[in-house]
């Protein structure tokens, strides 16, 4: 293996401030849901660098990361169902439009 | 009798009223008041269970009897529950039942045109069963729930009156103060219990002399029971809630504000006296916090108006009495003093409510001449009067006497200061008693018609044998006082001091006698009591407004020292003019007051505009303030809430550098 | 260790789960059919009902088996498992019941029990689970339905809000602790829990270490609900119908303390990376911070979020010393018992409130205690445990809670505690002295008829237990104690 | 495997792609028309039409990008599919999933040449492909599974060979008609032809021109092609067959089971994008599920290889 | 180096600059559309990685996965989306990255001057999009002189600064904290190649329960989606007829009978 | 090895798609353009909820392929495994089915 784990990692964690980025600064609950994809996908690539690396005889890690794709899956579906419920609703799924409980 | 059955005994004197109330609950659930001639039967039947528990206990005269079972044990831990009756506990056991029932009598005829008499007595016999079980409690857990419901019954009976604003609050005020106090307790009793692994209060009392606590710690676990004592017995500085709390019905005033709940604290300090005896430092501290509080509250008291106001500050001072004697190291006059006070206090506030029953008011000045339109009141009145004037041979003089003795054992100053004390009571009874029954009516009756009349039924019948037992506990009892509580006697004092301490109380009334014959009601040490009260009441806000405080003494300062300059030279005329002057020096003494009083309003309105106005507990406010400071934080936007979650991930990252090595 | 075969498959092991999930999965369809068809609607919940008090049953009799790993060393079976999975199912039931009541004639009616099963499905895995792969699904399998709850009621602006916050909150917190807990994979090249914490131990290295407990207590953190992972907290449970809250406050948090606890005395024994510091700050900083805030709140379900926050906070304490005394485990075990029991008491008088009154401002409570005896007494009992006042469930363990905490030398934080407990007391007593020292509204029209017998059997059960829990604690203190076998 | 022969690959997979598309785009016409359809579909291509429709801010980056995307999909597809057992453009260990996988790479060019042209009729496109994919993708894949578990491979090469003795079709007859309607679906053929529905002027073919309009149809045909390709391999053997050689018997297999397709497809009315996904999620899923449970109870009682 | 690594090396290179580059691009482009598809393009590019690192199955199920849900994803971007092409929004002030990721899109209006879509409340081209200072405000857009059209239009929250500084930090801390302090015990083994076989045996195995336990996590989403996400009878539904726009907001959706909680309205204090 | 194989796919391909647009590229018919109108706006389309338990659904089929290639080899046990799984996806059809998921609005 001619790139090292750290090539591997270092690209993960900037996805990660990337997603970061995304969560925290996008107005629209689909931006924000991208968001968080990106993130889940840099943990998966952490994953599977870690799995290469470390211990690559032991496919538990491949395992983890299925359930970790799995998970951004059904968030993506039952996320998209919930921001067509509110914007059957009130017509915005923009996250700065609900802010009425608070205090 | 067999032990079992003692100890069954021992056992239905608390739980009797406790069941009484759990029953008057339900039927609180499924009668609904307003049926005239049922309204009495609640009355009867709190009344049965708490005489039954007092026949109990007389039953059980002599015998030192105990229970006790496992509650949990886990771990090493063993909690028991333990009930048990010796010397101190039978005592106080006896007297909190005696006096229970009592009020409870009166109460029958008092609270009969009120709505909600079931839940009333209900709330009376749970208040009842509670206290018993605080008294005869022999392990932590079992003291502390009936510390506890004490505290929660007591917030009910304030509240009762829960349509008036006034009520509800003092309700809560009384229970939350009380509350911070408690966590003392709890936090002691927690730490004893981890100590010793057991909950047993006599094991922890025995475990005094070994070396399993260091001094530090029973130190420590002294001042945290004071801490309790201080909230529960309303000493300095938590005493705001007891004045607050004649906000309740009277005979609530009566059997909660003297007689019971407030004495639980200096119960406890009874209790735990070998702590403090194993702790100097703290016995020190209960000294000068409980003569702290006799005195401040003395000359509150003598500034009050309201009868019952009056009787609270009374109390408040005859606690800090007993808390005092108790620092003196005679824990015997301190626990006698309770017994004869709390007879002659809730006598008081019983002729207090037949008062305000007849006469529709409790001001001082509108009050006046009763005597002769309610002669036996003023008849009780007069004897509980005397007997907390402590003058011979009433239930007082014999109690208070002790004390005396033994202050003026310790330092004439302090045998001084508790003669003052007697003389201050003197004073302010005299006052209000001297205002209530004699000279004549200041305002006319609220109806025509219906003038105050003596009360009849349950509540004379009350009240006399309450003025009975005022005159005549200390002199039945003194013979036997020694052998009845586990405290050596005190080594007494010569008989100067027993003399001044009679003639004290005499001075004071007739002192109070010719005051309120030549200057009305108003009140006399203006301002002192007046400013103690509001300083008193804004302690819980003290540390918060400590600043705007430092700003309030200029002006007073300013008035008082005008004042002052006008009554020396009142005082130099009357000196060089003779007796025709005099009148000069009265003017200018006068105009001292007045001056000291405009300043004090000033103060009192801009303490009352700045501190008071809020409204709300006061410590609740500053809180909650707090509270209100963070609030914004829950900004209702998710951006700022994951913002503030990769915050997180940022500092952690961060912390985690200090770990490079 | 067991390889890769067969003997792996040891579904006597997981027979409760089995039932619960087995349940779910047929409730799906029967509650399609059910919708919408008047009294069927109640057939999904029943079914519901029994199933969870079948694996009540099947738990409860596996209390004394061994302790074991299964499913190759990735599921755990012991008392710490069985304890926990005893109290969420509980959770779960009176939850149901107390959902079933105020959905009562609605069409989702059908539909909540199986997100309620799945929901507590997730929380016992979570309990049991010793593998990353495993915490991670079974984390989201206890978020997912829970979103489905919140948003029961469709049209409702407030769940509408409640529930975008949770789910962007949630998936966040997750995917922020899944980051972290890769971290961990890469140190030792194992996902089992066990495996990790015994690389860790020795010569792990600390900056990654705590880095890695950095992120992933965001996870569990934010299920718990601690400050600062405590924002979706009062929003979701405001919006939410009061009955979920109530679900969505109990059996979240059990779980979360329950996975927490797995996670840090398996990977990271012996307080590796300091973690009890860490928790000791955050119990701190969360019982402060949600009491003040709570006294300042001016509706019901937000006044008992706030609560709930601190009753987590008061429960780390003995989380934080769990590795080090004896009876700390049983502390928290018994304090979650008393707080899951108090806590739904009150949301459910919170959602008959709603149900009848369509409201939960603590001002429309005024005088409810002369109204409605009996939801006004269950709250009040519910609020005076709560506040720890004696004999009440929440006394006992609050009793236990300080005692860990000054058996562990943590004399600082039992201080704090106590000091917390009196100022939770100000709005605790200010709620009852509304229930019972206030006047209804002149003009209010009488309360509707009777609560409902579901109501009742979510009260009586709910309250019942508060006191007998309080009353004789060594039977609550027993079973927690089996908290402390751990395979 | 040396630069000159990977070159050799390359030319040889485009070439085989580039024919075999040429092939299916001059005969599609003839048997839709021949069965009288008038929704020609992707066949459109091949007939003269109107001025093309163009917005005058089109998205710079997706726009060109659509057909290029459709053709890399396509051939990244062909690279897995076997002529012979030796005659493949790379073996892959999972071949089969690697191909549903990659096909999609043709939607995803769909939409982003539908929407990259801002224009209604291509746009329109974006939504109807997107429609195609929710309904084909869950049947098809079941329809792939119970090729899969016979084989006990994901290689196309492993499933072909294990096709040797019994072609898969005549175990699992519900399988391969799945696999021709879901297949049909995926290929945009007859009746599912909405996307490139006359009344959207073609979809993107009517907002295309020059090179893109050439790699469109390339892309369009070659899908067809590959379809039925991937259809002779799992359900038919493959290159497994008597007396010609392997090559033959593929491409043999391959053009009739697209002629089978086609003419299949004729006979029904084009269905509207509602129809095709209650078909495929009240019919195809449903029958594909009970295709997998019935392929695993042939399988335990001993059937297959 | 031999030419393998190289071919590694170069391979890395490109896959890694397609993921961040895609990530980056999602977060930053005014289109909606293009967002997706540059999230997609992301999750390619990790696939890629994936299969570098011989992970070739996890690599094309996240491929397969991403297409499909990236595909739907957009569907509801452009349906939520007042701009979903990022038309508009291109006209506005954006900053460098913006600006590059949002190449080549223009609201088309020099060229016709046909005005077919009337946005009000951007004269003069006053329009701002964002402060990428650390400010955290600046998100006056249009003003409050539009007539309808004056809404804010804004693709991202005011602490758009914040976040990026933020994003910014945590990536360079965890990336010098990689750089400098590894920690990772690597093993010179190699996988198995054949990567289904084992992955489908651990399934069966020893994660049997992850297994079921993801299919039920699967249904949970099924089931969610379905009961949030369904429609309580639409009046009718124009989006057959008229294919292109639906410029108002759709119809309020009536809830069946009983299905509404009275609730008070929250008033905030 | 597998990147080794991958990079063979993708070389293959990258260079027969260049060949292919180089191909394209001498293309030139003659084109006819008519300016449209801009059409990017908010659209509502007619199956969301087809497409949200779509998304759930492409994931479950990502299990389904690895079982699929170790069924034949572990038999019985296998075959149980799948008959929860297709019982779970059933369930979610028929969910879906009956609460009207299948419908196009």
């Amino acid at each position: 293996m001619a790139v090292p784990l750290t090539a591997y990692l270092v690209v993960a964690a900037l996805l990660f401030a990337i997603g970061v980025y995304a969560v925290i600064a996008q107005r629209s609950a689909v931006m924000i849901l991208m968001g968080i994809e990106v993130l889940l996908n840099a943990i998966g690539l952490n994953l599977i660098a870690f799995w290469r690396f470390v211990n690559p005889g032991d496919y538990s890690a491949q395992i983890f990361a299925i359930i970790i794709i799995t998970v951004g899956a059904v968030e993506m579906g039952i996320g998209l169902a919930i921001m067509l419920l509110l914007y059957r609703n009130r017509s915005s799924v923009q996250v700065d439009d609900y802010a009425e409980l608070r205090g | 009798m067999t032990a079992g059955i003692q100890s069954a005994l021992l056992l239905m004197v608390p739980i009797l009223p406790l069941a009484t109330a759990g029953g008057l609950a339900l039927a609180g659930l499924f009668a609904r008041s307003g049926d005239g001639r049922l309204r009495r039967w609640p009355g009867w039947v709190a009344l049965a269970s708490s005489a039954f528990s007092l026949g109990i206990l007389l039953l059980l005269w002599g015998r030192e009897i105990e229970v006790s079972g496992e509650w949990l044990g886990v771990s090493g831990l063993a909690v028991t529950v333990a009930l048990e009756s010796t010397e101190l506990t039978y005592f106080l056991a006896v007297l909190v039942a005696s006096i229970s029932t009592l009020v409870i009598l009166y109460s029958i005829k008092y609270m009969e045109t009120e709505a909600g008499v079931i839940r009333f007595f209900a709330e009376l016999a749970l208040f009842v069963g509670a206290m018993l079980a605080l008294v005869l409690a022999g392990s932590w857990i079992v003291l502390f729930s009936a510390w506890e419901f004490v505290g929660l019954a007591s917030f009910l009976l304030i509240g009762f009156w829960y349509r008036e604003a006034a009520s509800r609050r003092a309700a809560q005020r009384a229970f939350l103060m009380t509350r911070v106090a408690d966590m003392g307790l709890l936090l002691a009793w927690l730490h004893v219990t981890m100590r010793l692994h057991t909950s047993r209060i006599d094991a922890f009392l025995g475990s005094l002399g070994t070396p399993a606590f260091t001094e530090a710690e029973l130190l420590i676990l002294a001042l945290l029971f004071l801490l309790a004592v201080v909230g529960k017995s309303a000493q300095l500085p938590l005493t705001a809630w007891l004045p607050a709390a004649m906000a309740g019905p009277t005979p609530v005033s009566a059997l909660i504000h003297s007689a019971t709940m407030v004495a639980a604290g200096v119960f406890l300090l009874l209790r735990l006296f070998p702590l403090y005896e194993a702790s100097p430092w703290a016995l020190t501290l209960v000294l000068w916090l409980g003569l702290a509080g006799a005195v401040v509250a003395a000359i509150v008291a003598t500034g009050q108006n309201d009868l019952k106001r009056l009787l609270a500050w009374s109390t408040i001072s005859q606690l800090g009495e007993m808390v005092f004697a108790i620092g003196l190291g005679a824990p015997l006059a301190g626990a006698y003093h309770l017994a004869t006070h709390s007879v002659f206090k809730s006598t008081l506030f019983l002729t207090a409510g037949a008062v305000d029953h007849g006469a529709g008011t409790r001001d001082l000045s509108q009050l006046g001449g009763l005597r002769r339109s309610m002669p036996l009141t003023a008849a009780v009145f007069g004897l509980a009067a005397l007997a907390l004037a402590g003058v011979p041979p009433l239930s007082g003089f014999w109690s208070e006497d002790l004390i005396v003795a033994a202050a003026a054992a310790k330092h004439p100053a302090l045998g001084l200061v508790s003669v003052g004390l007697v003389l201050l009571a003197g004073l302010y009874i005299g006052r209000a008693g001297v205002a209530t029954f004699l000279g004549t009516r200041r305002s006319p009756p609220p109806q025509e018609g219906a003038g105050p009349k003596d009360p009849g039924g349950s509540m004379m019948l009350a009240m006399l044998l309450g003025g009975a037992a005022a005159a005549l506990t200390g002199l039945l009892l003194h013979p036997a006082v020694e052998g009845l509580l586990p405290f050596a006697k005190e080594s007494g004092a010569g008989a100067a001091w027993r003399i001044a301490a009679g003639i004290a109380g005499l001075v004071g009334l007739l002192a109070a006698w010719l005051l309120v014959r030549s200057k009305g009601t108003a009140s006399l040490f203006e301002p002192l009591p007046r400013l103690l009260e509001r300083a008193l009441e804004a302690v819980p806000e003290l540390g918060m407004r400590t600043a705007e405080a430092s700003s309030f003494p200029l002006p007073r300062f300013e008035a008082a020292l005008d004042g002052g300059a006008q009554a020396a030279r009142g005082l130099v005329l009357a000196l060089t003019g003779g007796a025709q002057r005099s009148e000069a020096f009265l003017d200018g003494v006068a105009l001292a007051g007045v001056r000291a009083v405009e300043g004090v309003t000033e103060l009192t309105e801009r303490t009352e505009s700045r501190v008071f106005g809020r409204g709300g507990d006061r410590a609740a406010e500053l809180l909650s303030l707090a509270g209100a400071r963070l609030r914004p934080a829950q900004t209702g936007r998710v951006y700022l809430y994951t913002l503030g979650l990769f915050l997180w991930t940022f500092g952690t990252a961060v912390v985690s550098l200090l770990f490079w090595r | 260790m067991p390889s890769e075969t067969a003997s792996c498959l040891d579904l006597w092991a997981i027979y409760p789960e089995l039932v619960l999930a087995g349940l779910g999965l047929l409730l799906v369809p029967v509650a399609a059919f059910t919708h919408g068809r008047g009294r069927w609607r109640y057939l999904p919940g029943g079914l519901a009902f029994t199933g969870i008090v079948a694996a009540l049953g099947l738990t409860a009799r596996m209390l004394d088996w061994e302790s074991q790993t299964v499913f190759c060393n990735t599921y755990a079976l012991d008392g710490f498992a069985h304890v926990f999975k005893l109290l969420l199912l509980s959770g779960a039931g009176i939850a149901l019941l107390a959902i079933l009541a105020q959905f009562r004639g609605h069409n989702q009616l059908a539909h909540a029990p199986m997100a309620l099963l799945f929901a507590t499905l997730g929380g016992m895995g979570l309990s049991s689970a010793l593998d990353l792969g495993l915490i991670v699904l079974f984390l989201q399998m206890l978020s997912l339905p829970s979103y489905v709850l919140v948003t029961l009621v469709r049209t409702d602006r407030a769940s509408n809000e409640a529930v975008l916050k949770y789910f962007i909150y949630a998936a966040a917190a997750l995917a922020v602790m899944a980051y972290g807990l890769t971290f961990l994979y890469g140190m030792t090249g194992s996902l089992e829990l066990g495996s990790i914490g015994a690389a860790l131990a020795g010569d792990g290295d600390q900056v990654w270490i705590v880095l890695a407990l950095g992120l992933i207590l965001i996870g569990y953190a934010f299920e718990m609900t601690l400050v600062p992972f405590h924002f979706w907290a009062p929003d979701v449970y405001s919006g939410a119908p009061a009955a979920v809250s109530g679900f969505v406050s109990v059996v979240p948090k059990i779980a979360g303390f329950a996975g927490f606890l797995r996670f840090v005395l398996y990977a990271l024994p012996d307080g590796t990376g300091g973690w009890p510091m860490l928790v000791t700050l955050l119990a701190a900083l969360t019982m402060t911070a949600g009491n003040l805030v709570a006294l300042r709140q001016t509706h019901l379900k937000r006044l008992l979020a706030y609560s709930s926050i601190a009753q987590a906070g008061y429960i780390l304490i003995p989380v934080a010393v769990a590795h080090e005394v004896a009876g700390a485990m049983s502390a928290v075990g018994y304090y979650l018992a008393a707080y899951l029991l108090m806590n739904l008491a009150a949301f459910s008088v919170a959602s008959l409130w709603e149900r009848t009154r369509g409201t939960d401002r603590l001002a429309s409570l005024a005088g409810m205690g002369f109204r409605q005896p009996l939801p006004a007494l269950v709250l009040a009992l519910a609020l005076l445990s709560l506040a720890g006042i004696p004999p009440l469930a929440g006394f006992a363990g609050k009793v236990f809670l300080l005692e860990v905490g000054l058996e562990g030398d943590l004399t600082w934080l039992v201080l704090l505690a106590a000091a917390n407990m009196v100022l939770a007391l100000y709005y605790y007593v200010g709620v009852i002295a509304k229930l019972y020292l206030e006047r209804p509204a002149p003009n209010e029209e009488p309360a509707k008829a009777g609560s409902g017998v579901l109501y009742v059997a979510t009260f009586g059960i709910s309250t019942l237990g508060t006191l007998i829990l309080g009353v004789f604690p060594s039977l609550g203190l027993q079973l927690t104690d089996l908290l402390r076998r751990l395979v | 495997m040396t630069g000159g022969e990977i070159l050799l690959r390359s030319v040889g997979v485009l070439v085989a792609l580039v024919l075999g598309a040429t092939l299916t785009w001059r005969l599609e016409p003839r048997v839709l028309e021949s069965a009288g359809v008038t929704e020609l579909g992707p066949a459109a291509g091949t007939h003269p039409q109107g001025p093309i429709g163009l917005a005058p801010n089109p998205d710079v980056w997706l726009y060109p990008a659509g057909p290029i995307v459709a053709v890399l999909g396509v051939l990244f597809g062909a690279v897995v599919i076997p002529l012979g057992p030796d005659l493949v453009g790379q073996d892959l260990g999972i071949g089969v999933f690697y191909f549903i996988v990659v096909i999609d790479f043709v939607v995803l060019g769909l939409s982003l040449g539908g929407w990259g042209a801002n224009v209604r009729n291509a746009a329109e496109v974006y939504y109807r492909a997107v429609a195609q994919l929710v309904s084909y993708v869950v049947p098809l894949g079941l329809a792939y599974i119970g090729a899969i578990m016979m084989a006990g491979s994901l290689s196309t090469i492993a499933i072909a060979q294990a096709q040797e003795g019994l072609w898969f079709v005549v175990l699992q007859p519900l399988g391969f008609a799945l696999y021709l309607v879901t297949g049909a679906m995926q290929a945009y053929r007859p009746p599912f032809v909405e996307p490139f529905s006359r009344h959207i002027e073609h979809g993107v073919y009517g907002s295309s021109a020059g090179w893109q309009a050439l790699l469109w149809r390339l892309s369009m045909s070659g899908v067809l092609l590959l379809v039925a390709a991937m259809g002779s391999v799992l359900y038919l053997g493959g290159w497994n067959g008597p007396l010609l050689p392997d090559p033959l018997w593929m491409i043999l297999k391959t053009l009739a089971l697209m002629v089978l397709m086609l003419w299949l497809g004729a006979r029904f009315r084009p269905l509207s994008t509602a129809e095709m996904l209650a078909l495929s999620w009240k019919v195809l899923t449903p029958v594909g599920l009970a295709n997998v449970l019935l392929v695993g109870g042939l399988i335990l009682l001993g059937a297959g290889p | 180096m031999s030419l393998g690594e190289m071919a590694e090396w170069f391979a890395f290179l490109v896959l890694a600059l397609i993921s961040l580059a895609g990530a980056l691009g999602m977060a930053t482009t005014m289109s909606m559309f293009r967002s997706g598809i540059f999230l997609m393009a992301s999750f390619i590019g990790v696939a890629g990685l994936f299969i570098l690192l011989s992970a070739d199955l996890l690599g094309l199920l996240q491929i397969m996965m991403y297409i499909g849900g990236m595909l739907v994803m957009i569907l509801f971007m452009v349906l939520f989306s007042m701009d979903p092409g990022g038309a508009m929004m291109a006209d506005m002030k954006m900053s460098l990255v913006e600006r590059f990721f949002s190449l080549g899109l223009s609201s088309g209006k020099k060229d016709d001057g046909g005005g077919d879509m009337e946005h009000g409340g951007h004269d003069g081209g006053g329009m701002e999009h964002g402060g990428d200072g650390g400010d955290g405000g600046g998100m006056e857009h249009g003003g409050d002189g539009g007539d309808g059209g004056g809404m804010d239009m804004s693709m991202t929250t005011p602490v758009k600064g914040w976040a990026a500084l933020l994003g910014l930090a945590n990536g360079a801390l965890l990336t010098g904290l990689l750089l400098l302090r590894p920690a990772w015990p690597e093993s010179t083994e190699q996988p198995n190649p054949d990567s289904a076989e084992q992955i489908g045996n651990l399934l069966m195995g020893k994660y049997m329960m992850a297994f079921e336990g993801a299919g039920l996590l699967i249904l949970i989403g099924i089931f969610g989606a379905v009961l949030i996400g369904r429609t309580s009878r639409y009046p009718d539904d124009r989006s057959r007829t008229a294919y292109v726009t639906v410029d108002a907001p759709p119809p309020e959706v009536e809830e069946s009978a009983g299905d509404v909680v009275a609730r008070d309205s929250k008033e905030g204090d | 090895m597998i990147p080794s194989a991958y990079a063979v796919v993708g070389l293959l391909s990258l260079i027969a798609t260049a060949a292919a647009l180089l191909l394209a590229a001498v293309y030139h018919p003659p084109v006819e353009v008519e300016l449209r109108d801009s059409a990017w706006a908010q659209y509502r389309f007619g199956f969301p909820v087809y497409a949200l338990i779509f998304l759930s659904f492409d994931m479950e089929m990502i299990f389904m392929y690895p079982w699929a290639v170790v069924f034949a080899n572990l038999g019985l046990e296998a075959f149980l495994d799948m008959l929860v799984f297709i019982a779970i996806l059933s369930a979610g059809i028929t969910y879906a089915w009956k609460m009207g998921g299948l419908e196009w609005e």
